[in-house]
């Protein structure tokens, strides 16, 4: 067997882990408020994109309704981190005691959301799976707007339209990376377990993997279960980053981000897919000073907002153009390899 | 009974809209496999060239109309042009993909160069007033509406059904590389198959200005969507279908808000997404065999 | 006979990504000649035919149709030409009728008194496709799919018809009436380019005759010459 | 072509500020805005009158001849970026001071970071009342729903006189569900009616077509006694649903709310909007204005060709409010403090002074409750002959009489 390294090596070795804790505490110490903020989103996105990949890229069930699994999960989660004067005083839920008059730490909130996120996500994938392409493509994204529906419409659990605010700050370097790198590694075990090439296997030719005796539908819920698990999370850890949850919070241009990010880093890849969120995720916020105006030599350069979404559109469609296979392709990242094709080309 | 009419009329003008954008959506799926989300900004070209013609230029309605159509199909080939050919065969994901980044840029170019504010877009006096029958209003508007869509619906379905261009479209889209050998010219048919929808797209636009008055730069988002599901309800790449499914999309969701309780309203998404569910899973080819494809 | 050269294939390589399937392929096929191609499965017999088409691009050669270069025409322009092909595995659309297929078939033709004279053609010489024209293709039994896609190929009134193994799988007296239709089709000035693993057949109606082996020509000659060949016999003939 | 004159224009001016003033600090304030996305119809109008506010106030030498630099940034609808953009202001472009967003979810998303970094914050649009929960740093611009609520639910009882409405509310929206429920909870307290508000017919923001629920209500005008409509809507969406709804012959009066007062009124409504009454926070023409702020409107109608409504002047006094709390905090502590003082000291004072003083240079004089609401009158327009003209005026002290129910929550 081929061993890959990257990743998985920092798993690995103490040493690596060290110093991957000592790098998370320089940069959570040492990195200013907006750096650190898009070093959170990234570290969120890739939890997303990492996650979406098991579904999307690896099973090919292709969805973009992660965004009403976020929602779910972070509802479920918000509902027991809130602080409760602002259920019971401010917005006055309707809900009942044992819900209303607590307010849980962050760690069985997490697990909390995961799991409703990963029943809703079961309950969907359930009559959802026996499509297949653009079916499934549709039922996904109205499930997306179903979920918006009814966060809107139960006023009383969810305060409606107005969403929830005054999240207490648990969102932090440890939280995100702690279980991105989680994520990751989870995601790079499986795909050399049973379990992971069965999914792979799926995706490749679903009649195949039946006739090779995979039980289809007890893998698409593996699949779909494990992807919005941590897509929950993902969601529960955006809403006490930005402390706001509304219906309308991961809306399906969010779910398009993620689904790019693992498009552009390569279905099926999971460095591919944390190169995506890095790319994604940094674009517009480090580029949006262009479309802001600047002086240059005495000159100043007018306001063209919506020129970095303008250019990240583009930038999308000439990736795909010229890669469509995405930057990692199906491969992942491994020194080995990187240190073979550095003495390739040393050599040549 | 009255009443029901009334709003018989409404959902029949608004799926008169659903229908025509779904026709022109389920064509490039049905013929080339794209799942076409820059359709909702086609359709707001054509919606964006109508105005300028008829508010900033003054031009008389029917030549607006014909330069909102103009405006869309130059707004389709683009589409066609960046995010359909450089990739094409290369899947329906990325496909997607790139639709969606088309949809969202074009959009974002509009909103940059125009506003998002709403823009009017003024009734020709031709098609202002209604007839009134008892407590009935019948629209003029809606009458041309409806008549358009028939007359429209029935040339696509000529086209389609019975000439030689149609017959190659429903040819490629089964078997493109057989069709090429028979001497079938896919750059061209693709060229044509987004031209006509992209027309379908900007005569959407004009049915829509003339009957809710304003259009925005962010106008083709939503719209986009419900055009999806209507073609979906008719069998994807089904033109009839669409045009049915459009309909029916149309009158369900405004006899739901006729008919309901007002707080039961917010759930009219909830209750159409629930309908197409069931119709996909229990009949996933929709309600009509694929004709197009 | 005529000895007017219609196509010729010289020293053609092509394959699919970067594995080679043809190594210089060499065929000729005269005006009005029935031109087979013999081999075994996957030897390259379907990819020879897939290049002449333009479906697949030459890494190397020269492919001439009529005299002029067609090495790098897109399909529908080698088709214009008068290049017909009838697939293997039949490929008719499935999605439209009998007629429609047929009118597929006749995409170039320019009127419709053309299109009343090939349809009116093809139904004389399957009358069955007649009794069928309003059914949808892909409810079609496998014969009348063959003679379909024959027929669409026909409908074009080309001057090379491709023809990818239109026996395979049909009973006894449709495999005779394919080989009339050919001879009859033949008659009335198409060439054809056969492709066939029924050798005694093929070689029945044709005049001469390719056997290729591993992407290349490995025999050639005319076709009585090669059904007498003692390796042919024993390979291709079942004559031991 | 408007746009293009306009970006022209931004670079004339651009080079006007770089020969002003190079020997002071500009004092920096910024702001947020979402000028693409969902939002984008409001965050644009932000823009363009912070833009002529700018120039106005450069124009006339600066804060005591500091220049005055306004950051705009996109928040592009989006709460994440809205933080992102927070941190940006703050710990980047280093502002005094910030304000923007037109949605609770936005302003609370940017509130947040601002409060953390005890940098003063004020909304430009955002209504909901919840959001100067936020922190002592965080304040809000616009009349909050509740008071809204209770000064229309006032004004329709005792000055209009209509006894029974209808409510198009947008359950998408926050401003849209906040604004009616405080509506009917306040219109059933003063008109003694136990329903005033016979129906209320609901929609969702993107909808396009109203006319399913504009027959709903035609055809219960009569039976339910309904006198007239009131909008609680985006800019977009009342005068489409003023269109639609004369369209079908119904002739109820229509009753708006400030989230409609924009161009948009008049340029889709037209005729259809002919007499609707509503309510806003500006008029040109209410007694007592400084001469800045028309000044302003003024330049405003040149630059853009119509008037700045609702959305353009809270931007306007949102920059004002912080263009002199710096101005007070220069005045009391020195230009020599103001240069040598940290950025964290520079903040807390303008906070300060943004807490505590009363406002001159906005568009009307108010001050800000503990709590970080205004204390600021309600205009109501009414459109004539296709203007928005002044109708009336509704002090705080009006709406907000001795022992009325404030019911700030739920």
């Amino acid at each position: 067997m081929r061993v890959r390294e990257g990743f998985t090596a920092v798993a690995r070795y103490p040493i690596g882990i060290g110093l991957v804790v000592l790098v998370l505490f320089l940069l959570d110490r040492s990195l200013p408020g907006f750096w650190l903020t898009l070093f959170l989103l990234f570290g969120i996105n890739t939890i997303l994109a990492v996650s979406l990949n098991i579904t999307n890229g690896w099973a090919n069930l292709f969805s973009i309704g992660h965004g009403g699994i976020m929602l779910a999960g972070g509802y479920a989660a918000a509902l027991f981190t809130l602080p409760v004067f602002f259920k019971v005083d401010i917005i006055g839920l309707h809900l009942p005691g044992w819900i209303l008059n607590v307010q849980i730490p962050f760690l069985p909130a997490l697990l909390l959301g995961g799991v409703v996120g990963s029943i809703v996500g079961i309950l969907l994938a359930l009559p959802a799976l026996r499509l297949r392409g653009i079916y499934f493509i549709l039922v996904t994204l109205g499930f997306n707007l179903i979920m918006v529906s009814i966060a809107e419409n139960l006023p009383n659990y969810t305060n409606g339209a107005m969403g929830l605010r005054q999240f207490p700050l648990y969102t932090n370097v440890w939280w995100v990376w702690g279980i991105a790198f989680l994520v990751i590694y989870i995601a790079l075990r499986l795909r050399k377990s049973y379990i992971g090439r069965a999914f792979i296997a799926i995706g490749r030719d679903q009649e195949l993997a039946e006739h090779m005796g995979i039980n289809l539908l007890k893998y698409k819920i593996y699949a779909f279960g494990l992807s919005t698990f941590f897509t929950a999370i993902g969601g529960i850890l955006w809403v006490h980053l930005i402390l706001n949850l509304f219906p309308n919070a991961f809306s399906l241009a969010l779910v398009f981000h993620v689904v790019t990010m693992i498009v552009i880093g390569g279905m099926g890849s999971v460095s591919g897919a944390v190169i995506g969120a890095a790319i994604i995720t940094g674009f517009t916020e480090v580029l949006a000073p262009i479309e802001e105006g600047f002086q240059v030599f005495g000159v100043q350069v007018p306001h063209l907002f919506g020129l970095t979404t303008l250019l990240l559109a583009v930038v999308l469609i000439l990736i795909l153009i010229l890669r469509p296979q995405g930057i990692m392709g199906e491969g992942e990242f491994s020194l080995q390899g990187l240190r073979k094709r550095l003495s390739r080309s040393k050599a040549e | 009974m009255t009443y029901f009419i009334q709003q018989m009329l409404n959902g029949v003008c608004w799926g008169s809209i659903l229908a025509m954008l779904g026709a022109g959506y389920t064509m490039t799926f049905g013929i080339i496999g794209l799942v076409n989300f820059a359709h909702g900004e086609i359709f707001m070209a054509g919606a964006f060239a109508a105005y300028f013609a008829l508010h900033v230029a003054g031009l008389p309605f029917g030549v607006a109309a014909v330069l909102g159509i103009l405006g869309a199909i130059a707004i389709g080939l683009l589409v066609e042009r960046i995010a359909f050919r450089p990739v094409r065969g290369s899947g329906m994901i990325t496909l997607f993909i790139t639709s969606f980044a088309a949809s969202i840029g074009i959009r974002t170019l509009f909103v940059m160069l125009f506003t998002d504010r709403a823009k009017p877009f003024s009734m020709p006096a031709f098609l202002k007033g209604a007839y009134l029958i008892g407590d009935l209003f019948i629209f003029k508007k809606t009458i041309a509406v409806v008549i358009v869509l028939v007359v429209v619906g029935a040339l696509l379905m000529y086209l389609v059904k019975k000439t030689k261009t149609g017959i190659a479209m429903r040819a490629m889209s089964y078997d493109s590389e057989t069709a090429q050998s028979m001497g079938i010219n896919t750059e061209k048919i693709i060229i044509i198959t987004f031209i006509i929808a992209s027309a379908l797209a900007g005569v959407a636009a004009i049915m829509w200005g003339v009957s809710y008055g304003r259009i925005r730069s962010s106008m083709g988002m939503m719209p986009v969507v419900d055009a999806f599901i209507a073609s979906v309800i008719g069998g994807l790449g089904n033109v009839f279908g669409a045009i049915v499914g459009g309909l029916i999309l149309g009158i369900g969701e405004t006899l739901f808000v006729a008919y309901l309780p007002p707080e039961l309203i917010g759930l009219r998404t909830l209750f159409v997404w629930i309908v197409l569910f069931i119709i996909i899973i229990v009949k996933p080819s929709g309600l009509f065999r694929a004709n197009v494809k | 006979m005529s000895t007017e050269l219609l196509l010729e294939l010289s020293e053609v390589t092509a394959g699919y990504g970067k594995m080679p399937v043809l190594h210089g392929v060499s065929i000729k096929c005269h005006r009005g000649e029935i031109v087979t191609l013999l081999g075994a499965n996957g030897v390259g017999k379907t990819t020879t035919l897939r290049t002449i088409l333009g479906q697949l691009k030459p890494r190397d050669g020269e492919i001439k149709f009529n005299g002029a270069d067609i090495t790098r025409l897109p399909p529908h322009k080698t088709a214009a030409l008068g290049v017909a092909h009838s697939p293997e595995g039949r490929n008719i659309f499935g999605n439209l009728t009998v007629i429609e297929n047929l009118r597929a078939g006749a995409h170039l033709l320019k009127t419709r008194k053309e299109l009343k004279e090939h349809l009116d053609r093809v139904y004389s010489m399957f009358p069955r496709l007649k009794e069928r024209r309003t059914q949808i293709a892909g409810s079609l039994s496998g014969g009348e799919q063959q003679m379909l896609a024959m027929g669409r190929a026909l409908m074009s009134n080309p001057r090379l018809m491709l023809l990818d193994e239109p026996s395979l799988g049909l009973a006894p007296q449709l495999v005779k009436l394919v080989a009339d239709t050919l001879t009859e089709v033949n008659r009335t000035g198409t060439s054809v380019l056969l492709v066939e693993q029924n050798a005694r057949l093929a070689l029945e109606i044709s005049r001469y005759g390719y056997v290729m082996e591993k992407g290349a020509i490995a025999l050639e000659g005319n076709a009585k010459e090669l059904g007498a060949n003692e390796q042919v016999k024993k390979v291709y003939l079942g004559i031991a | 072509m408007k746009r293009l004159g306009f970006l022209l224009l931004v670079f004339v001016m651009a080079g006007s500020v770089a020969l002003f003033g190079a020997d002071k600090e500009p004092i920096r304030i910024g702001m947020i805005a979402s000028i693409t996305g969902d939002a984008a119809e409001m965050g644009i109008e932000f823009m363009e009158s912070v833009l002529v506010a700018v120039d106005l106030i450069n124009s006339r030498g600066g804060i005591h001849g500091y220049p005055l630099s306004v950051s705009i940034v996109d928040g592009q609808s989006d709460p994440a970026a809205f933080a992102l953009k927070a941190h940006r202001l703050i710990d980047n472009i280093k502002v005094i001071a910030g304000f923007g967003a037109c949605d609770i979810s936005f302003a609370t998303a940017a509130g947040e970071v601002f409060q953390a970094k005890k940098t003063v914050f004020t909304d430009i649009a955002g209504t909901t009342p919840t959001i100067p929960l936020v922190g002592d740093y965080m304040f809000m611009t616009p009349i909050p729903d509740n008071d809204q609520g209770r000064a229309v639910a006032m004004y329709i009882n005792d000055v209009l006189g209509y006894k029974k409405t209808t409510i198009f509310k947008d359950i998408a929206s926050a401003y849209g569900t906040k604004l009616t429920e405080y509506y009917i909870h306040f219109l059933k307290e003063f008109s003694d009616d136990p329903n005033p508000v016979p129906l209320v017919v609901t929609y969702e923001t993107f909808d396009e077509d109203f006319s399913p629920q504009l027959t709903r209500i035609k055809a219960q005008a009569e039976k339910l006694g309904l006198e007239a409509i009131v909008l609680p809507t985006w800019p977009r969406d009342a005068p489409t649903i003023a269109v639609q709804a004369r369209a079908l012959g119904i002739d109820l009066a229509f009753i708006g709310t400030d989230g409609v007062d924009t161009t948009a009124l008049i340029d889709v409504g037209g005729d259809s909007v002919e007499g609707m009454v509503y309510a806003t926070h500006y008029d040109p023409s209410i007694p007592g204005q400084p001469q800045i702020c028309l000044d302003y409107v003024e330049e405003f109608r040149a630059r853009y060709d119509y008037d700045p409504g609702a959305f353009g002047t809270m931007a306007y006094d949102s920059l004002m409010i912080m263009v002199e709390a710096v101005k007070a905090v220069i005045d009391e502590k020195g230009e020599a403090w103001w240069d040598s003082a940290g950025l964290a000291d520079k903040r807390t004072a303008t906070r300060d002074k943004v807490a505590t003083m009363t406002f001159q240079w906005t568009s009307q004089a108010f001050s800000f409750t503990p709590e970080g609401w205004p204390r600021r009158a309600l205009v109501w327009r009414v459109v004539e002959n296709g203007e928005r003209v002044f109708y009336d005026f509704q002090s705080y002290e009006d709406y907000t009489p001795e022992g009325v129910e404030t019911l700030p929550f739920k």
